[in-house]
């Protein structure tokens, strides 16, 4: 057992649990969440977008920003791989 | 590695399949559960069935490291080109609205959608792909 | 096409980091150049931001044409529009010395994977500095973050991954907590547009969700600008990384980090919060305060002079940190003028350590000894930028320094004021400790015929490493005596960071 | 007690996503295999997504897929699942990146737990 490990742990746990007790409750229709953009969304998706897959709607067109970033991302990782393992070869 | 009859059978009939349901879940992804990340993932495990059947070497060979790098810039480039035609058609970047407007076709935007979950799929192909090659390759050559 | 210029600042280098790549391919002497170019292009666009934001105010660019609440908004307003240009300017400066010092430093293979990462990292961090949405934030973090591991594990040395490894832990451990606390924010507002947030906070200011998001997310960013408890991976990856790398990270990178930092800080949470709701300012201060004594003490305990300027930033680190702890207007325009200060010094101090083992290959102090007699210009470059390290007049160190101890001194800490100025004495140490082997120490290689000496014939390094290093120098005097103009750009961001409360 | 087991029965996804992450940071930060250090990494980012999707939950709510006109239903909130979307690909990204660095670690130094790789780097 690693105390500090184990402290830096707890210390972290701590501050979650202590954060739960304010959380809307586990499917609670009144979430602040739920009733703020998440509604937003469900009623504006299929006349702004026409897409039936809200969550599509939203990566490709809302959020389709972020959804560029990630791609980015991948491709950073896959650069990265490569530069790291890749022997000879022109890249 | 041991000649395996069944294995490679399996999956030469199976890798077919998983590549038609991969194009199905990410043209799928506007209509319903999918999308371009998930289709992209299901194919290259196609790929890496593949790998673990044949043996990496004549895979790679097939496949070409160089295209595999190529499909990923060309994901990215379908993705951030499409941004780029909504700004010449006039409007913000990614505002698909702005194309169809300016070029009158209905439904564009949607079409526009599938393009650039097309874009996330391949690049996310090609990226898994080349991920798991170059980890492979470097089998027996550690100390 | 002003109006689109945000947008363009982030697309076009990723664009034209696929470019590198496939032109790379075709031939590796293409990549350098369209780096450069692209580096460029994105610091003279940083400057028409600026200049654009001076003119009219605040920039809001809707992606896709949405509105905040639903879309992603990028905003720029003066804070970030300071920020930027400097950010850019260092990464110019980081590419024009990249060149000799990567042909030196990595296999020739890797150069063109190097170039695509050294773009996607400088357009990770510009992403960072100009969004509007802290979830989009998260994703910029991430990609810059990715592309640094892997620089820095991109030279030969295998250290070099032992110590990315390091990062990458602590690095997603950083992203981690965001992550966390973008989420305990979700939850208390429904929203993840930083205005929006900042709107829809003070109806929760009392739960403790609330609490948890602001302890998540400021101990994810100081993991990530190393202050000081969790400072930890900070010098084996400076020490370690590639000298053009390390430039980069330590200047362009931690300087957007802090600048996340202040942004969650002040922006999403504002002054009304961490100021008056939860007074924590003083535990910030404690541990600013530690920051900058400890790092200075274990600076001077080094016997390399990179690793010793790593430590060194963790000291600065805890001045820039200070200011927001401190939170007034005095002290604040201090820590963003420091963040220019320190980003120029250390950039110029960090290049000189480039230069001295791309000549010598080393940088430890006991084979430096003598070295100002066959590197003058870099040895006089060194003086100039530890000068305003410790923060002598009229250097821009000095600058920052006065107004932070002003800061201090207005809002009655008396007592870290005093430490301030100890961490200034303890910095004279540590840059006394490289002009005394520099200047004052017979040479060992002429003497004993240079057997450790890789590069027989040692004389100044190549031009284009030599340059950006004295104009770093320069700028550390020049804006130091011309600091006025600096402080027209700096006291409206200040206003905006404090205009919360 | 009965007001903690009132709040553990309405709040129990945040309970179990937080243990989630407790075992994962730990595994993070106190094993010295480097690839547990790297499977800690994904338990630790796997829980923060289940933390996410969890509070995309609304009771009764379907997957956020319109159904055909005509059809009413209460959807979960979407937003989460996008975020999440996005997460995963940085989640896996970095452990290829983590996992490519061991690798070479690996090759260089011929070991993999970070006791023994602090003696061989120490030794060089």
């Amino acid at each position: 057992m690693n105390v500090k490990a184990l402290l830096a742990v707890l210390f972290i746990g701590v501050v979650l649990f202590w954060a739960v007790e304010d959380m809307p409750a586990f499917g609670d229709p009144e979430a602040p969440a739920t009733c703020y953009t998440g509604k937003l969304y469900i009623d504006l998706a299929l006349q702004d977008v026409g897409v039936e897959n809200i969550v599509t709607a939203i990566l490709a067109s809302y959020r389709g920003f972020d959804t560029l970033g990630e791609t980015v991302v991948i491709f950073t990782a896959g650069i990265s791989v490569a530069l790291l393992l890749r022997r000879g070869g022109r890249l | 590695m041991k000649e395996n009859v069944v294995i490679r059978t399996v999956s030469r009939i199976s890798v077919p399949f998983i590549q038609v349901f991969a194009l199905y879940v990410i043209v799928h992804g506007a209509v319903g559960a999918g999308g371009g990340f998930q289709g992209g993932v299901v194919f290259a495990a196609s790929f890496i069935l593949m790998f673990i059947a044949f043996g990496l070497s004549g895979v790679e060979k097939r496949l070409g490291k160089k295209w595999l790098m190529i499909y990923s810039v060309i994901g990215v480039a379908i993705y951030a080109g499409i941004g780029f035609l909504c700004l010449a058609a006039g409007g913000n970047y990614l505002e698909y609205g702005a194309v169809e407007s300016a070029l009158g076709v209905a439904h564009l935007h949607g079409y526009q959608i599938d393009a650039v979950e097309m874009g996330i799929g391949i690049t996310v192909m090609a990226v898994m792909v080349s991920i798991i090659s170059d980890m492979s390759d470097r089998g027996g050559e550690s100390p | 096409m002003i109006e689109h210029l945000p947008v363009i600042l982030i697309t076009v280098p990723i664009l034209s980091a696929l470019l590198i790549l496939l032109l790379g391919w075709h031939d590796r002497r293409f990549c350098y150049p369209i780096t450069l170019a692209t580096i460029l292009f994105q610091f003279v666009g940083g400057i028409a931001l600026l200049i654009e934001v001076m003119r009219q105010g605040t920039i809001h660019y809707h992606i896709g044409g949405w509105a905040p609440p639903l879309g992603i908004e990028f905003v720029i307003d003066t804070f970030n529009g300071y920020i930027l240009p400097i950010i850019l300017f260092l990464a110019v400066a980081a590419a024009v010395y990249a060149r000799r010092s990567v042909e030196n430093e990595i296999e020739p293979e890797k150069i063109v994977s190097f170039y695509v990462l050294f773009q996607l990292l400088v357009t990770g961090l510009v992403g960072m500095t100009i969004t509007g949405d802290i979830f989009n934030l998260y994703v910029f973090l991430e990609i810059s973050s990715i592309a640094a591991y892997t620089l820095i594990a991109s030279t030969r040395r295998p250290r070099a991954c032992v110590a990315a490894l390091n990062y990458l832990i602590l690095g997603s451990i950083a992203g981690g907590f965001v992550l966390l606390g973008i989420g305990n924010l979700y939850v208390a507002t429904g929203t993840l547009n930083m205005a929006d947030i900042a709107r829809l906070l003070p109806a929760s200011y009392g739960l403790a969700t609330v609490h948890t998001a602001f302890l998540l997310l400021v101990i994810g960013f100081s993991i990530k600008v190393a202050l000081f408890p969790l400072h930890l991976w900070l010098p084996d990856a400076y020490t370690e990384a590639p000298s053009a790398v390390t430039v980069l990270i330590s200047t362009v990178m931690a300087k957007v980090s802090v600048y996340a930092m202040f942004r969650v800080v002040f922006s999403v949470f504002t002054t009304a919060y961490f100021v008056e709701t939860v007074p924590v300012t003083e535990l910030i201060l404690l541990i600013a305060a530690v920051a900058i004594v400890a790092g200075a003490v274990l600076a001077i305990a080094q016997d390399d002079l990179k690793r010793m300027l790593a430590y060194s930033s963790v000291s600065q680190i805890g001045y820039i940190v200070f200011a927001l702890g401190v939170a007034n207007q005095v002290a604040l325009e201090g820590g963003l003028l420091h963040i220019l200060g320190h980003a120029v010094m250390k950039g110029c101090l960090f290049m000189v350590a480039g230069v001295i083992i791309y000549r010598l290959g080393t940088s430890r102090f006991s084979d430096l000894k003598g070295v100002a007699a066959t590197m003058p210009v870099t040895c006089a470059t060194f003086a100039l930028a530890g000068a305003s390290m410790i923060g002598v007049p009229p250097t821009i160190g000095f600058a920052s320094k006065y107004y932070l101890v002003m800061g201090a001194l207005e809002a009655g800490y008396w007592v870290y004021a005093a430490v301030l100025l100890a961490g200034s004495l303890l910095a004279v140490g540590y840059i006394w400790r490289f002009i005394e082997v520099a200047y004052f120490s017979a040479s060992s290689h002429h003497e004993d015929g240079g057997d450790h000496c890789p590069a027989p014939a040692v004389r100044e390094a190549p031009l284009s490493m030599l340059v950006p290093m004295v104009v770093l120098g320069f700028l550390c005097l020049l804006l130091g005596i011309f600091v006025e103009p600096i402080m027209e750009i700096v006291s409206p961001a200040v206003s905006l960071l404090l205009g919360g409360a | 007690m009965e007001a903690v087991f009132e709040v553990f029965l309405s709040h129990y996804n945040y309970w179990m996503a937080i243990i989630l992450i407790m075992i994962g940071f730990y595994a993070l930060i106190a094993k010295g295999n480097l690839v547990k250090k790297l499977i800690g990494l994904n338990i630790f980012q796997t829980a923060i997504f289940l933390f996410y999707i969890s509070l995309a939950e609304v009771e009764g709510g379907i997957a956020p897929i319109y159904l055909p006109e005509g059809m009413e239903a209460v959807y979960v909130n979407p937003i989460p699942h996008v975020l999440i979307l996005t997460a995963i690909v940085v989640g896996v990204s970095v452990t290829a990146v983590g996992l490519a660095l061991i690798v070479r670690i690996y090759e260089e130094y011929g070991v993999i737990d970070e006791a023994g790789l602090l003696k061989v780097v120490k030794r060089r």
